[in-house]
């Protein structure tokens, strides 16, 4: 009776280290987006939609306000009396514990996890992706090519393919190779990083895999190529729509910045499909008399007494009277002063421009980023002697 | 911390005058504020003050109810062993319906006797304000008082409909009259009475008895006389939403930022039902000021004074002034709206132009195209 | 696996003959079985069955129903997206309770409208049996059917109020006749109708059009010439609990072992609200046989043939035989009972004997001390 | 608003290798007791039942079967939208990770976690005993003798006070001597192992304790002596009733025999301060006709055809026909075959005792112990032979 038939394995220990002062005391996956969510809310609102509602979630880095964050899964309606969501850190036994040595080792580790649900399919996906995918439908794909496993791919462009797991495939979609980062990419199909495997198959990979000494226990290195190489029965399936990695300044300030297109890629707001969050419980956001946004997403709990434009402002954010917040993402609880400027910039989490200050500029290369919590303060003797 | 009190929040023949507003919904289900309901705010004050266990007393047309509070999860009352229960009328006698409150306070009786904790405190929804309890429960102790009734002086023209109070030089109340009465007073009731729960078993029991069946005007203010009843005197905002005047009044006072940051925040946050809303999208020909607006909505047009709930759509041209639109309404390029109210999900079609005044908005009906 | 299908459990108009068994609670939550409702049986089936939506179509004294099902959480319904509903009647207008279901299903129509499943399987309460739906769907889509009735086939006496139904040689249903008919044949209707949402609606509308109003009757019965109706037989354990005789019969066939393990246990477990009893206990002078006793129990008299519920205590020296005892009961020192139904909460005093037959029961009220 | 004012943590790393087979694959925390529980659902139950409605659970031993027990706390009204319970495992940082060195290093590791919270006191208890007790009147002692630390005491034989921590109190309850495992014991006020500490005083012992490399970082040993030595003010709190270890397979025998007595000093039916526990789903038991049952305890789901005496039976059990069982704790799903004899016994979970076999005996000195999901196979052809 009602069996597990898919249950989903997500990864989420990515340190996100590109992402620099965002993430002092964060997971990536524990990254803000889009105005509400963090990067986790995508992959785990995917499972929620496409009917997977068993999903063990394997922690590492600075796990604390990622666990905090997932609480129960009752936000995404994962907290149920069977399955649901389950947080699996590496477990300590007596003679000490380590770091999962690698994607597929992280697997290898919670095989008696999986087992106690039974499935006939896993799903692996990482928590480090922004965006939104039917799994169903992948796994539709998968049983009716009788595959051992389905990797889902993306075209991406050929400059970028060496950054990516590429493969090449026949007509039937059928993977004929598959090259890690190659420096000479014979194929611009990247693998998206979302592998479906019926369980047999995956076990007993991941057994073999843990044996062999001279693996690095990764997915894309390792367990894919043997299988190949085996003669598995390894198949593509080929996804339609937005897809980013936002593992460093630049992307992640891109992706919010997609999000304010008019006809954007990534739909947040299709009820079909909801992105699930938690709730920050804040009243609706005030828009003050003199204010002026335009082309921007706003939170709750955000009270704009300046002038927004172009920008991402999570939940309660604060734009004090005369200053501009232009291009820009504003972390929760993120506070502008009066008459400051705010430019092609991420201000982090409970970060504070102080009045007068400007951060950031037009003609700018890099994005400008204020750490999560730090202050820069005052400047108005400053910006009185020189107005900008 | 836990208070030895429990909670009632009586719908029980709620005095109103809220025409369609009140058409599908009870009046604890009326939308305020952008993403709330009336209820919300009482029953957070409730759940902020300590209080672990609350009784709504339904009484009709209640689905939306049950609808929103649920489990009760979104207060924190999902709880093993007390938390939220919303209970219907007995239903098997439609007689019943039309007697007074005490009626069923008495079928709801058990609900009383089961629980230990010591005080009761039976409020209305539709009193939109942020309060603690805890606070009351220490004057009602220290004072020595039989039964506090939480009082705002309010010397405001009112626009809703509140029983005036009277009290003596130490906040006894001395006398007490309904909306309509003649009793010159700057004290409104804000129907919160708290008392300890075997003094409220016994008005239940002798009031009835006697014959007669409404809490406030049988059990509480014939025996002023007799009981001593003391005012607890509330120093924040209020609003006492029940008349469709008062409703536009109070909506639009949220527009003051001072109410904003009291009543949703101090002393605690209210909580309603979550709705996965992502962020309002203001597209690039938006201009909007002094507005509050919900999640979920797309903003191309301009939006001057008013409040728009989650979902909104606001097209191109369109203009929105003065007014109130709930969850999901749309307004069509270039319509134009002026101190109006849009009940849920009405559809203002392109160029159509609507215009009431402050005093008698222009009220539309639920799942109206216009 | 998910079933593209949403539950409906209908308790409008339930017909019964419970007399004092329903005089508090609706018949949906008659207690059954030591511990169960009898709604829980059709409820589990849904929920084992792949069914990841249900909703109650609740109508009079639905207090106690509320309170069984809470927000679904025990029956692992208590979901994001989807989950239990309790539709509590439309209550504006008093004189909609009389009419006919189908006027309740058109007031809920926006239960299914906004749904994406394709089928609906709507139910009745009372059935008590544990049964795989998807095993219907499958014969429903196998068959090609436009509607698929679950029946059995039953030769025995019945206690129980059912229709009865005349198939054809293809397990086409060509006759269907109230319990209160003549038709003579030995299959009867278990009352769950498994449909196309689409035609649900078109079914609801139209006959509500024609100026008829129930759903079984005007909607299914009187088309049995234009619709393909076909009868889905089951093979397992029924219970049509909705007269005292059959509510005690049926209770009584559990001390079958076969009957136990099956209805218990398969195809998947009968979920109910969780109580937190402590194991039941035995006292040195307890004599229990051919009984089934749930939790929370203490014994120290003498249990035969019985059956029973959560809590119950049975004093030095009492029997009980033949007997089913709700959930608190207690038969005080030396009391002796045979053939008895107590409702919860009902005392015997030392002593006392009571004595009905199998067919007519000696039934005591709820709370009484007798 | 809403604050924390005690939280509790709960130490359920026990291993509990004295008993044996019955915790193969069983934390001590997670081994079952009195027909329906197991051993952590009294700790949890007092914390729910006390008003404290956030409790940190410390695992580490065999944490698998305990995890997915505790699941969400849902059970134990612990699924809590703020606080709740929360599963905390030894965490392993980047460089690994060990087992908590002693029960105050446990705490220490997971300052973090309480600092959370910002509680006043905070609740230090054990997930290893069997006890009913009301933590809010310990709390509100600890108030009213404006202590730093308040130790749950009880008197226990003078010939086994050397196997606890003992205390000498003034006569204000104030500890004036403590000695953990004494040879000469001077008192026989047993610690329980149940403390109250204002969080300050717990916070800065804890870091010092941490720094004292001589330290074994155990509450009993080190903590509590050294805040005795520097003058803290630490209270006793006299407990009265019913409290066991159930530490050895005799004991744990024992506990479950002492629920049977006609007036248990353990008191399950008190609707008032119930002990929770996960709901099996099981219908109501079967006592078939020829049964008999006295004396006992049994939980929904059995099916009783022999005689049962003086025995606990947990959910699912079956006793076959002609069977006797006496003296004896039949764990979930044990099955007794007909015409078998299991007297002064403990048969684990999932055990099989086949047709005509005999375990244990009325006069055996030790409690006769069958492991979880063993058999004991038939022995009717001896029985035939040579019956007993």
């Amino acid at each position: 009776m009602r069996r597990n038939e898919c249950i989903a394995m997500l990864l989420a220990g990515g340190e996100g280290r590109r992402l620099g002062v965002l993430t002092k005391d964060l997971a990536k996956p524990a990254v803000h987006f889009g105005g509400k969510y963090r990067i986790i809310d995508f992959t785990l609102s995917n499972c929620v939609n496409s009917g997977i509602e068993t999903v063990g979630v394997l922690t590492q880095y600075q796990p604390l306000v990622l666990n905090q964050y997932l609480g129960i899964g009752s936000p995404w309606g994962l907290d149920r009396r069977e399955g649901g969501m389950h947080v699996l850190p590496p477990y300590v036994r007596q003679k000490g514990g380590v770091w999962y040595k690698g994607t597929a080792n992280a697997i290898y580790q919670n095989i008696g996890f999986i087992e106690r649900y039974d499935p006939e399919y896993v799903l692996i996906i990482s928590g480090d992706h922004i965006y939104k995918m039917d799994y169903d439908m992948l796994l539709s794909a998968h049983k009716s090519n009788r595959a051992d496993a389905t990797i889902a791919v993306i075209p991406v462009p050929w400059a970028e393919a060496s950054r990516f797991g590429v493969m090449s495939v026949d007509e039937e979609g059928r993977i004929v190779e598959f090259a890690e980062k190659p420096k000479q990419p014979t194929s611009n199909l990247a693998s998206m990083g979302v592998y479906m495997f019926s369980w047999p198959v995956l076990r007993e990979a991941l057994i073999q895999d843990e044996a062999d000494s001279q693996s690095a226990n990764d997915f894309g290195k390792n367990v894919i190529p043997k299988l190949l190489r085996e003669g598995a029965r390894l198949y593509s399936y080929r996804f339609e729509g937005y897809w980013k990695d936002v593992g460093t300044i630049d992307s992640l300030w891109e992706a919010n910045m997609d999000l304010l297109e008019d006809e954007a890629s990534l739909n947040l707001n299709d009820r079909e499909r909801r992105i699930y969050s938690v709730s920050p419980n804040r009243p609706a956001q005030y828009v003050a008399p003199g204010a002026s946004v335009r082309s921007s997403l706003i939170n709750e709990g955000c009270v704009v007494e300046g002038n927004v434009n172009r920008s991402v402002l999570f939940y309660g954010v604060k734009v004090g009277k005369g200053s501009l917040v232009e291009d820009s993402v504003l972390m929760p609880g993120a506070v502008v002063g009066k008459d400051a400027r705010v430019i092609r910039a991420i201000v982090g989490e409970g970060a504070v421009v102080g009045d007068g200050c400007q951060v950031g500029a037009f003609d700018s290369e890099e994005i400008a980023v204020v750490g999560s919590g730090d202050t820069v303060p005052d400047a108005r003797p400053l910006l009185e002697a020189k107005p900008i | 911390m836990k208070l030895p009190m429990m909670g009632v929040i009586n719908l029980i023949h709620e005095t109103e005058q809220m025409g369609t507003l009140t058409a599908g919904r009870c009046l604890a289900t009326v939308p305020f504020g952008g993403r709330y309901r009336l209820i919300d705010f009482v029953l957070s004050s409730m759940v902020n003050s300590g209080i672990a266990k609350v009784a709504v007393f339904a009484h009709t047309k209640f689905r939306s109810l049950m609808d929103h509070l649920g489990s009760g999860g979104n207060w924190d009352l999902h709880r093993k062993q007390s938390g939220l229960f919303v209970l219907p009328p007995a239903m098997e006698d439609m007689t019943e319906f039309g007697k007074g409150d005490l009626y069923q306070f008495y079928r709801h009786r058990d609900y009383f006797v089961r629980s230990p904790l010591e005080y009761v405190v039976i409020a209305r929804s539709h009193m939109v304000c942020n309060l603690d309890f805890a606070r009351v429960l220490a004057e009602h102790r220290d004072r020595n008082l039989d039964v506090t009734v939480v009082c705002k002086s309010w010397p405001l023209a009112r626009t809703g409909l509140a029983r005036k109070v009277k009290t003596d030089a130490d906040g006894r109340i001395v006398e007490m009259q309904d909306h309509f009465g003649r009793l010159a007073s700057d004290v409104v009731s804000m129907e919160m009475y708290l008392l300890r729960k075997e003094l409220l078993i016994d008005l239940v029991e002798t009031t009835l008895a006697q014959g007669k069946d409404h809490f406030v005007r049988d059990a509480i203010m014939s025996r002023l006389g007799e009981l001593n009843v003391g005012a607890c005197m509330h120093d924040g905002f209020l609003g006492v939403v029940n008349t469709i005047p008062a409703f536009y009044r109070h909506n639009m006072e949220l527009l003051d930022p001072d109410v904003w940051n009291e009543l949703f925040f101090r002393p605690g946050p209210i909580y309603t039902k979550v709705k996965d809303e992502p962020p309002t999208r203001y597209r690039s020909g938006s201009a909007v000021v002094n507005s509050l607006v919900a999640n979920g909505c797309e903003i191309e047009g301009t939006v001057e004074g008013s409040i728009l709930f989650r979902g909104v759509k606001v097209r191109k041209g369109a203009a929105v002034r003065g007014s109130i639109v709930m969850q999901n309404g749309v307004i069509g390029e270039n319509g134009a709206l002026e101190n109006c109210i849009l009940d849920k999900e009405v559809e203002i079609r392109p160029q159509q132009q609507l215009r009431g005044t402050a005093d008698v908005p222009y009220l539309a009906v639920k799942r109206n195209v216009i």
